[in-house]
């Protein structure tokens, strides 16, 4: 059972290093994770937002609508937590 | 695990700290335009320096301030302010949550209305994250048998 | 980025990692796993990533560790691997 | 006859003039016992509203006075002094002053603040002169090829009371290289592990315990300090 | 071969850090076990994105300096680091302790059910 389980760990490994070849290289300006869209979030964020911070505005203005489905999954959290352990609670008491 | 501890010198560095720790808290929130922070770490931090209260000042001292079903409806209202600003876009004819359109209801330019919305945004995440952290430490600690063998020992010796 | 830090950094992260999966107690299982969370704020402090890094001080290296800690409390502390 | 009756009569009307006197007796008892009962009551009322005057006015004092501390922690931290983010920091001050303003000043004499912080000022080069004293003394021992430690727990009983002073003294023990405080027991008396009989030594002449005193004026400090005051009143007066 | 390593050292640390989480979490009988592994492969995987978003040459801190009401500075894109990474990672943070929350109610349940933490004993009681 344990031999197995390395086996699928050292597989899943090679496959995915396999794959790193064709990666960009580590810290390449010109990757395409940093040609798309984030030139342009970084130049203009001053003029559109007034907020120095890139991340913040990224994260509550240009992506406020991922962040709103963030908070949902954080609230979804609180109530799973809060049906699962205060029923048991109430019952025992 | 939440109980009055008995420990002298935790509870008086806890008594004293707290009020700064919670101020840290929503600074790392308001100033989160200039610096790193913003609503998530400001409220996990706040809900860190309400969770120290819990477990030195015990559950008396702690609930007094914030009760469990007043942290049940912060986290709704964390969440409805997020989604009520964004709603209220819709009513001023821009996008959901697209600040810039609430410039004449904040009589400031569009740049700087949307610096503002950040900061509602921001303070709607804080709330609902402190809340919540709250809210399931305080479940899982209230749930089960609670054996505090290592204190007891201690004391018997 | 300083190579040496960086190379001794991920070193102690690896390490961290292995000893919170082999290590028989689960308080110091747990306790570990919150130093590695540390270890990973380090790194992404000098790769430039400050909000993520501060992000995970706060949230997983202090709440995380708080819950997992009570869970232990809650539940039994000794694991058979 | 006549005689009799005479008596007779004036019997009567001594009877009924005594009856008349016990029963203004007792009209007049009752009556000081009513008003005496409504002083008290009422003498209740006013105390009950002195000491919630009091308390109001100690509480509202500890929400001004922890306002005002984080407010400034508050310009320390932010560095922008617009107007915009002053009244942020005025609007969270406010909030946290109405969380948690009975944290702060939970045991302390506010009066005295002042004097403490001199004080406490007062005493920091002393603890690092000591803390470099009992460093080399720590290094000696450890270096010097026999190793001489003789690690040892005692416990000694301390003459401070309030908390605020058990954490000091707790803390200036553990800043010490050489001696941990392990546990303080609820009558006040301190567990502590110390590298050596002479740190342990040091521990128990109680020159630290003394000077701490001092700081937050307990013990026999605080009588000491009042002859001073009052000796300096009466030159005065003479 | 040298620069071939240098290049590409940073996923391999992810990769390393994945296979040691994954291994956690399919090959560990205990539950708070499982829940360490869960956590290791996530860090490993924000690590990969963080990594994405570096930048050589110079290339500081998503923060532009500013103060307000002064004019707007020229900002070049290739003199900050990639911030979308960032935001995807700093939410995925967040969202990863709320998942821990949730996992350790589920195994604080299964505990006060079972008595017992290890997944075998658990099936036993089961069948």
């Amino acid at each position: 059972m344990k031999s197995l389980t390395i086996i699928i760990v050292l597989i899943t490994g090679a496959v995915l290093f396999y794959g790193t070849v064709d990666m960009p290289d580590w810290g390449d300006p010109n990757s395409p994770a940093s040609r798309h869209v984030s030139p342009r979030y970084i130049t203009q964020t001053v003029a559109e937002t007034e907020t120095p911070n890139i991340v913040t505005s990224l994260l509550a203005d240009y992506r406020g609508y991922d962040t709103l489905g963030e908070t949902t999954v954080i609230f979804g959290a609180g109530m799973v937590c809060i049906l699962i352990l205060r029923s048991a609670r109430k019952r025992e008491e | 695990m939440i109980h009055n501890s008995t420990d002298v010198i935790i509870k008086t560095v806890a008594r004293i700290f707290i009020p700064f720790i919670q101020l840290y808290a929503l600074y790392v929130i308001m100033h989160g335009h200039y610096s790193p922070g913003g609503g998530f770490q400001g409220g996990v931090i706040l809900g860190a320096s309400l969770i120290l209260l819990l477990i030195t000042h015990g559950e008396r001292v702690a609930m007094q301030r914030i009760s469990e079903n007043w942290i049940t409806i912060l986290f709704s209202l964390g969440v409805l302010i997020y989604a009520g600003i964004g709603t209220l876009c819709l009513f001023f004819g821009g996008n959901f949550l697209d600040y810039g359109v609430l410039a004449p209801l904040l009589h400031v330019s569009p740049a700087a209305a949307r610096s503002l919305g950040i900061l509602g945004v921001e303070i709607g995440v804080g709330i609902a994250v402190m809340s919540v952290m709250v809210s399931i430490f305080y479940n899982i600690a209230r749930s089960g048998p609670y054996r505090n063998k290592g204190t007891t020992a201690r004391r018997e010796s | 980025m300083i190579l040496p830090f960086d190379i001794i950094i991920l070193l102690f992260v690896v390490i961290c990692a292995v000893a919170a999966l082999t290590v028989k107690d689960l308080l110091s299982a747990v306790v570990i796993l919150g130093a590695y969370s540390f270890f990973m704020c380090l790194m992404w402090t000098q790769m430039g990533a400050v909000d993520v890094a501060f992000t995970e001080a706060s949230v997983s290296a202090s709440v995380g560790t708080i819950l997992l800690i009570t869970a232990v409390f809650k539940t039994t502390r000794n694991s058979k691997d | 006859m006549e005689i009799t009756l005479l008596v007779q009569a004036t019997d009567e009307c001594f009877s009924v003039i005594e009856k008349a006197r016990r029963h203004a007796i007792d009209v007049l008892n009752t009556a000081t016992l009513l008003t005496s009962e409504t002083r008290s009551v009422e003498e209740r009322k006013l105390q009950a509203l002195l000491k919630g005057a009091v308390q109001a006015r100690a509480s509202s004092q500890q929400f001004l006075s922890t306002f005002l501390i984080l407010m400034a922690f508050w310009c320390l931290l932010s560095g922008k002094f617009d107007i915009f983010h002053l009244s942020l920091g005025c609007i969270c001050s406010l909030v946290i002053a109405y969380l948690s303003h009975d944290l702060l000043f939970a045991n302390v004499r506010v009066g005295d603040a002042r004097l403490i912080i001199q004080r406490f000022i007062a005493y920091m080069p002393w603890h690092l002169y000591q803390i470099a004293i009992s460093n080399v003394h720590v290094a000696k021992l450890v270096l010097s090829p026999r190793m001489p430690i003789e690690p040892n727990v005692f416990r000694f009983k301390t003459k401070l009371e309030s908390d605020m002073s058990w954490m000091a003294l707790a803390t200036s023990i553990t800043l010490t290289p050489g001696t941990i405080t392990i546990d303080i027991e609820d009558s006040g008396e301190f567990v502590v592990h110390a590298l050596d009989k002479k740190l342990a030594a040091d521990l128990n002449a109680g020159e630290m315990e003394d000077k701490i005193a001092h700081i937050f004026m307990e013990s026999d400090h605080i009588y000491i300090q009042d002859a001073l005051d009052m000796a300096r009143v009466f030159g005065a007066m003479k | 071969m040298l620069d071939f390593i240098m290049a590409k050292y940073n996923y391999w640390i992810y990769i390393i850090l994945m296979m040691i989480g994954f291994y956690g979490m399919i090959g560990k009988n205990n539950l708070v076990k499982k829940i360490i592994g869960m956590n290791i492969f996530q860090t490993a995987i924000i690590l990969f994105f963080i990594s994405i978003a570096c930048k050589k040459g110079g290339a500081t801190l998503p923060i532009i300096e500013y103060s307000h009401g002064g004019e707007h500075p020229v900002v070049h894109a290739a003199d900050y680091l990639n911030p979308l990474p960032h935001v995807l990672m700093l939410t995925a943070i967040v969202v990863m302790v709320a998942t821990l929350g949730v996992a350790i109610a589920i195994v604080i349940r299964l505990y006060r059910d079972y008595k017992t933490l290890e997944e075998d004993e658990i099936l036993r009681k089961i069948s």
